[in-house]
């Protein structure tokens, strides 16, 4: 358990590569001439500005899922949530800029003839509100179900399983044009953020930084909770967590405040994917997402941060270089490569390096073999 | 250990992506051949409707190639497939355009695609050929909308139940996303425009993928019920339609009696119905695979023998390609050159003679005319012409019956400009 | 267009009166039928089928099934043995003119075929066409039927019979201004007595200006209809519950033995529920081209092989990935996923993604009318045939050794391997049965939705909540979960709409695991701590 | 609520516990004063394990009172609560943190501040050093502070949850078959440790190994059919007709 240091060797090698990318990147792309071998084409820099956020959203599912054994089937909501408040900031960043040219409302409510603006929509036109509104809204949404669901003791699959019910009933929702929220189309069709304009490489090279930064950060958030006496208590729940209640913890404010946290973070991911991609839509909400960002958290290996990271950034390479190349295929080396995970890398990649890693240090310390690290399931 | 094995890993998720574009940048530099993006989802919900169209593409290209190329070059198609994800359409856009360099793009199908890779053809001024009929309200000068707008599809197909049929009674019935809410919208406005009353029309909306559609279909019985003549005015998506039919079917809704006319319901999705039940529920398109004319004929047979397989089905998105990709080559042949700002300048005012025996023209504001073609339903499958305008008409880009849009004109020939205020004499205003 | 239809017409006309010596009103309609235009066909059927012609009958139903042909001017009927009839003159017509097409119909003409006829066979020895004649009448109220209309209800012998003429003539009558004052009261309750949908909108549409008495008892009548139909939609909406909710435990009840007894998120679940409906398809195919006598019995066919099919993949998938995980449920999850995306893309593959035809028998079409009440023969069959599956899947679990060794081995693995049972065994017949009912589940569903390769995916979710709704690990808890819910949403969607229906339930579900985190029968005592 | 206030720390009176028709607890009443040392006996079923449960605030009982101090009632409180209060629980089978460094889990045992905040921004004090330093001497693991739970034995793993149990500090400690998996001198080491334990705490022991409970040698209480049989010494306890029948046999 590599919870004792806030900044143990493996952090340092973490952020050294994310610091390493925020550099080369923009460099690469930058100043090296388009044409040039080491030239990194436009294109790729909000590919890689997505794969960033994606690992953000993976390394919240981590924080809960890895060190308290919270699985939650719904984190594709607080993405999508996170990413909708800075699409509605964006939206108003057009002003009369739209089709129609409406100084208030956005395109798609003067196409549906709306009057005037809905009244969750007042504020979105300034930054530090949408941006507050970024961390709140998952963050509230996170609070009142996980209140609930941690209260009555939901755990396990049935908590999991009432978080898909959740994504899905907001998946719902948000397509019902009658929501104000662009209905399926979703919000799209952006011009600018903060006054820079989204088109220009330089704003993309921003954003792509600002998500390694998000990221970096989040990484260490993360550090600093697990690394502290609460992480250990964490820790705790997921492996056994009634004895934690025997010691005194009230294990329901635990789970609810790291599942909080969680949100924020994934909500934080939604926010800067949305100016990169450039659309926001309530397909973001579906089941099907929630359940594949696990997945890259389980094939980088659950329960190791920077396994998380990894294993954003290499499922979706993966399926970016599949889509392109053998786009018949890819679903079979998609489903092929969970089956493999689960069944091979119990521990995913890093997991299982580490295993080895941590096994050659018994053999060399004492005899006795390691016992399974596995942690115990839920 | 972990050392590596990050550093591994983090290099490869850059190295996946650079190795696709050097992958494809070694056949984008070799100049010998023009690249044609198909951008079409091959996985997901949408393939069910997509897969075809990209088949389509691949048959013209082969058949292009065999008239010797284009400029003398060969063309060659890029296929990739953005598996219905939305935000994966822009990316993988952006990969044809700045990765491969393709010199026009095939591609998208529902709104919300064509919507998120707006931005990036704008950006990098490519060409994008949009062939599936939708909501209007839009105008893009990077894009070309080869399908119907919805005065060539809803509003004639109206006029012919209320001329023919002597409907007074209408259920506009929708899947709740852009395409049916603002043609009800149109709708609505039109009919009441001609003195139907409101308590004479009903609007319904349904999830996407709507499957149980017992209630609706028993209120529509119940409405349709009221003395008057009543006619289903359906803008139901792809697959909801096939339980929406069985059920009509189930509970014995006769096209005599409340006929349903369908503006998303092609021979691909009858494919998958049992149709002895629908006999004359009418759909409106712009082109029909029984429609009898020399130029469908040998297209038709062409489609069957490219796809080896006789049973396969044409349908109305697949001839929007097919006048779309041919007005796209006599433009580069006239323009002489790929290059998009050339082309756009030259292919408005193209004619290709379409499918349906007419020649469609691009028009300034980047819609082509069309027939509009009424058919019955027939127990194969098939459709049977029972109505189609006298000439070709000209696609709306903006409809006249929104109090959005109604002072809206587009024209990229003289105004340059997608969305011309006539009242404000303003270019977007 | 217009003008052209007009020139085409008179020329047709021309070309007609040379065409037929003896001019009369039968005569002198053949000709439009050759107009090709929809208006002159209709006006046509009405001119032939109040001629009182012999040839008319004839002449009609061919034009209805597309055996009347028709070429400038001259008019023939395609007999089923391929030969040609004058329509004119009747008598046989060897070498047929050239440019002959058949006359084209649509909805409009079709109804006035129906009507015609109607009109027409009113008479007809054979008592279903009676039947389908005075429906037709009452549909057309069309008061030339009116004279057949009274010879046919005195002459009338089936009850049944009798009843629907004297509605169709009660039809006619209440709208008909100089029809005799106690004719029309009558008409009104006779209508009232029908009480349908069609009497009411009859009743309720009385012009104003009828004579006052008519007016009142016609509102009173109309009142009374609406009540009574208020009540049945009331009764129509629970049964539209119901059948919804043996649509849902169809598809959850699988899932209630994979997850809720062996606890395996199966998320390949729904890729079964897929895989049943494909079989169903593919013997559909076979049966078409080989013996398509036997379509009627084809679901029959299908219910064992998709059984089979279904169930062997099932064994296939557990012995190959799900036994490595037993006790770890979450990780069961992530794999199936990725299995069910293998085998939707598997499918997409050999089958296409587009949808395929899957028929309905012709014993599953059509209603079965109680009062206002209309029951669609597939969904009753389709209700019936989920509570039987649940009935079979219940005895198997409670009194054939499998369901004991399930039983066994779901409850303390460890100690029923050492009694003896295989239990490595027992886990891959369970996951094959599981994944066999739900093989069975595609089977029906095909008749009701689209067989394409995202079948499962529509229903997953609502499968799971079904289950953790009705209670993991209790067959009777998915039973009333899933009526529960299917019942729920149908009482809701009259008033919240489709969608928010379906939120709002998802939201109760959510509250409702809160309250009983367990679900509806949850297991209690000690055994729920292990 | 207006209880009777009770001299004894823990106080049961006539409490009854039922799973579907089951009765675990049958109108059970016990009292334990305080610094004393209790072993519990029975047959398996007994109630004992449930008996536990409600103390701990796992179980509710379906009727009945049980008084902590004489004035908390523990029917009304939860798991946490009740530790807070300064009741410790041993589990039958040993239940550590298995992940965590024995440090760790001690540590997590200590008597803190349990809130989330508290957790979140506490560092480790030289103070809480020194206590867990004595608490590995007094379970004897010491050498093992660094090592995984998981990897202790079964031995090892019995003391350091009697480890944590000590450093919450608790007014009880119901300990569950600490002999169970134990070798002779284990046992007897255990004996004697929970008999250091009782000079200053109330203690009630659950076990079948009669040799182990005769170690003790404190007052006995035997279960069954989720009821007090017999209470007394062990003698007289284990010469009583019914005890022998139900329980001990022979």
């Amino acid at each position: 358990m590599k919870t004792q240091s806030l900044l143990d060797r493996q952090s340092i090698v973490v952020l050294a590569l994310l610091a390493a990318a925020a550099i080369l990147v923009p460099v690469l792309n930058g100043i090296m001439a388009p044409g040039s071998a080491l030239h990194l084409s436009d294109h790729l820099v909000p590919l890689l500005g997505k794969y960033i956020c994606f690992a953000l959203l993976a390394l919240s599912v981590d924080l809960i899922w890895g060190f308290c054994g919270i699985l939650s089937l719904g984190h594709g909501a607080f993405f999508a949530l996170g990413g909708y408040a800075m699409g509605m900031y964006l939206m108003r960043q057009i002003g009369p800029r739209g089709v129609y040219a409406d100084p208030i409302l956005p395109d798609f409510m003067v196409f549906l003839n709306w009057k005037e603006l809905p009244w969750f929509w007042y504020g979105f036109d300034w930054f530090p509100f949408a941006a507050l509104m970024v961390l709140l809204a998952p963050g509230a949404l996170a609070f009142v179900f996980g209140w609930f669901a941690f209260r009555s003791r939901v755990t396990g699959v049935y908590f999991s399983i009432i978080t898909q019910a959740m994504t899905f009933a907001l998946m719902l929702a948000f397509f019902r044009n009658d929501m104000g929220f662009g209905g399926n189309n979703g919000l799209t069709d952006f011009k600018d953020v903060v006054g820079f304009p989204l088109q220009a490489g330089a704003t993309r090279l921003v954003l792509f930084v600002l998500s390694v930064l998000a990221l970096a950060g989040g990484y260490l958030l993360c550090r600093w909770v697990i690394s502290s006496k609460f992480g250990k208590v964490l820790v705790a729940v997921r492996d056994a967590e009634s004895r934690t209640r025997f010691l005194g913890y009230r294990v329901e404010h635990y789970k609810l405040a790291v599942f909080t946290l969680s949100a924020m973070l994934a909500g934080v991911a939604g926010a800067l994917y949305v100016p990169q991609v450039g659309i926001i839509n309530p397909s973001e909400f579906a089941p099907a997402n929630s359940i594949e960002v696990v997945i890259w958290v389980a094939v980088g290996g659950r329960g190791t941060l920077a396994g998380a990271i990894l294993g954003a950034l290499v499922v979706n390479a993966g399926k970016t270089w599949f889509t392109g190349a053998l786009p018949e295929f890819w679903l079979f080396a998609l489903g092929g490569l969970f089956v493999f995970v689960t069944l091979f890398m119990p521990r995913g990649i890093l997991g299982s390096a580490q295993d080895l890693w941590e096994r050659s240090r018994q053999r060399f310390r004492t005899n006795r073999p390691a016992e399974a690290l596995s942690p115990a399931a839920e | 250990m972990s050392i590596f094995n990050i550093s591994r890993r983090n290099l490869m998720a850059l190295s996946a992506a650079a190795l696709v574009s050097s992958a494809l940048a070694g056949t984008a530099t070799a100049q010998e051949t023009i690249k044609v993006g198909v951008l079409h989802s091959l996985s997901g919900t949408m393939a069910i409707s997509e897969t075809t169209l990209k088949d389509v593409m691949l048959m013209l290209i082969e058949e292009q190639n065999k008239k010797g190329g284009l400029l003398g070059k060969k063309l060659e198609a890029v296929v990739v497939d953005p598996a219905s994800d939305w935000p994966l359409f822009a990316e993988k856009a952006r990969q044809l355009i700045s990765q491969d360099k393709v010199a026009a793009v095939f591609g998208c199908w529902t709104s919300v695609s064509r919507k998120s890779v707006l931005p990036v053809f704008k950006e990098l001024n490519s060409i994008l050929f949009y062939p599936v009929q939708y909501e209007g309200e839009e105008s893009e000068r990077n894009v070309f909308y080869t399908g119907a707008a919805p005065n060539q599809q809803a509003i004639p197909a109206v006029d012919y139940l209320a001329e023919e049929e002597g409907v007074e009674r209408w259920v506009l019935a929708g899947t709740d996303y852009v395409y049916p809410r603002t043609t009800n919208k149109i709708l609505e406005a039109y009919l009441k425009s001609k003195g139907v009353k409101p308590e004479n029309i009903m609007i319904s909306y349904t999830p996407f993928g709507h499957s149980d559609w017992q209630t609706i279909v028993a209120d529509i019985k119940k409405f349709g019920s009221a003395g008057k003549k009543t006619a289903v005015v359906s803008t139901i998506n792809g697959d909801a339609n096939v339980p929406f039919y069985k059920e009509l079917a189930n509970q014995g809704v006769k096209a005599t009696d409340i006929p349903v006319v369908a503006f998303s319901v092609g021979e691909e999705e009858l494919a998958g119905i049992d149709t002895k039940p629908l006999v004359g529920h009418l759909a409106a398109w712009n082109y029909f695979q029984s429609v009898d004319t020399p130029e469908n004929r040998e297209f038709i047979a062409k489609w069957k023998t490219f796809t080896k397989n006789d049973k396969r089905v044409t349908n109305d998105p697949m001839e929007a390609h097919v006048v779309g990709f041919n007005m796209w080559v006599k433009a580069v042949e006239k323009a002489g050159t790929t290059d998009p700002d050339k082309v756009i300048d030259a292919i408005v005012g193209v004619q290709v003679p379409n499918l349906t025996g007419g020649v469609s023209e691009m028009l300034p504001n980047h819609h082509i005319t069309k027939p509009v073609l009424i058919g019955e339903i027939k127990e194969d499958g098939q459709f049977d012409t029972v109505w189609q305008t006298d000439g070709l008409v000209p696609g709306d880009a903006w409809s006249k019956h929104l109090e959005g849009s109604k002072d809206l004109i587009a024209d990229w020939k003289t105004l340059k400009c997608g969305n011309y205020n006539t009242v404000t004499k303003k270019c977007g205003a | 267009m217009f003008c052209l239809r007009h020139l085409l017409r008179a020329v047709v006309l021309l070309v007609g009166f040379t065409a037929t010596a003896v001019a009369g009103p039968y005569e002198d309609a053949l000709p439009k039928f050759s107009a090709g235009s929809y208006s002159e066909t209709d006006e046509a059927i009405g001119a032939v089928a109040s001629s009182g012609h012999p040839m008319a009958q004839a002449v009609i139903e061919a034009l209805q099934d597309g055996r009347l042909l028709a070429g400038n001017g001259q008019v023939f009927i395609r007999d089923p043995s391929g030969g040609l009839v004058n329509a004119a003159t009747g008598q046989a017509f060897g070498a047929a003119p050239a440019d002959l097409k058949p006359v084209r119909v649509n909805n409009r003409v079709r109804r006035a075929i129906e009507a015609a006829l109607g009109g027409l066979t009113l008479l007809s020895p054979n008592a279903g066409t009676r039947m389908e004649a005075a429906r037709a009448v009452f549909r057309s109220r069309d008061e030339a039927a009116l004279p057949n209309l009274d010879k046919a209800v005195g002459q009338e012998g089936d009850a049944g019979v009798k009843q629907a003429l004297q509605e169709a003539r009660a039809a006619i009558l209440l709208t008909k201004a100089d029809a005799s004052a106690e004719d029309r009261l009558s008409a009104v309750s006779t209508l009232r007595a029908r009480g349908d949908q069609d009497a009411l909108a009859l009743l309720s549409n009385l012009s104003a200006d009828s004579p006052p008495a008519l007016v009142a008892a016609a509102q009173q009548a109309a009142d009374a209809v609406r009540s009574r139909l208020e009540f049945w939609s009331a009764v129509q909406n629970v049964w539209y519950g119901i059948s919804l909710g043996s649509v849902l435990l169809l598809a959850a009840i699988g899932l209630a033995i994979t997850f809720g007894t062996m606890g395996v998120i199966n998320m390949a679940h729904g890729e079964m529920v897929m895989l049943g409906a494909y079989t169903t398809f593919v013997v559909q195919e076979l049966i078409r081209t080989y013996s398509p006598g036997l379509f009627g019995a084809s679901l029959f066919i299908a219910l064992p092989l998709a059984f089979l099919v279904a169930g062997a993949v099932g064994i296939l998938i557990e012995r190959s990935v799900i036994r490595f995980l037993y006790g770890r449920p979450l990780e069961t999850l992530l794999a199936t996923w990725g299995l069910s995306l293998i085998l939707q893309q598997g499918v997409r593959t050999i089958f296409g993604p587009t949808n395929r035809e899957v028929g309905t028998p012709a014993w599953m079409s059509g209603a079965w009318e109680i009062g206002a009440l209309s029951l669609t023969y597939n969904r009753i069959v389709i209700v019936v045939f989920a509570f039987s599956v649940f009935a079979v899947l219940l005895l198997v679990l409670r009194y054939t050794s499998l369901g004991l060794f399930v039983r066994a081995v779901t409850q303390n693995r460890r100690m029923a391997g050492s009694m003896g049972i295989r239990t490595s065994r027992i886990d891959a017949l369970a996951f094959g049965l599981g994944s066999g009912v739900a093989g069975i589940a595609g089977v029906a569903l095909s008749q009701i939705d689209n067989v394409s390769p995202n079948l499962g995916q529509g229903y997953i979710i609502d499968s799971f909540m079904v289950v953790v709704f009705g209670g993991v690990g209790n067959l009777w808890g998915t039973l009333v979960g899933a009526m529960t819910l299917g019942v729920a949403n149908k009482l809701l969607e009259p008033y919240a709409g489709a969608v928010l229906g379906k939120i709002v339930l998802l939201i109760a579900i959510i509250l409702f695991i809160q309250r009983r985190p367990r679900g509806l029968f949850a297991l209690k005592g000690r055994a729920v701590e292990a | 609520m207006n209880a009777p206030v009770t001299p004894s720390l823990l106080y049961l009176d006539n409490v009854t516990v039922s799973f579907d028709g089951f009765r675990a607890l049958n109108a059970l009443s016990l009292a334990v004063d305080h610094a004393e040392m209790r072993a519990i006996i029975g047959p398996n079923g007994a109630g004992k394990t449930t008996m536990m449960d409600v103390i701990t605030g796992k179980t509710r009982p379906n009727e009945g009172t049980a008084l902590f101090e004489g004035t908390y009632d523990l029917t009304a409180l939860d798991e946490a609560a009740i530790a807070e209060l300064g009741i410790g629980r041993k589990f039958q089978t040993p239940t550590v943190f298995d992940m965590h460094s024995v440090e760790d889990n001690l540590l997590l045992a200590l008597k803190e501040e349990r809130g989330p905040i508290a957790t979140l921004f506490s560092r480790r004090t030289r103070e809480e050093r020194e206590r867990i330093d004595a608490l590995l001497e007094r379970v004897r693991l010491t050498a093992h502070r660094h090592r995984k739970a998981g990897e202790l034995s079964h031995g090892q793993k019995q003391w350091l949850e009697i480890g944590m149990l000590l450093a919450q500090e608790p007014k009880l400690l119901l300990i569950d078959e600490p002999a169970a998996g134990m070798t002779d001198q284990e046992t007897a080491d255990t004996a004697d440790l929970l008999r250091d334990i009782a000079r200053t705490k109330a203690v009630i022991v659950v076990e079948h190994d009669m040799t182990f409970v005769r170690d003790l040698g404190v007052k006995v209480t035997c279960l069954h059919e989720g009821s007090v049989l017999a209470e007394g010494s062990l003698d007289a306890v284990s010469s009583n007709e019914r005890v022998v029948e139900v329980y001990l046999g022979r």
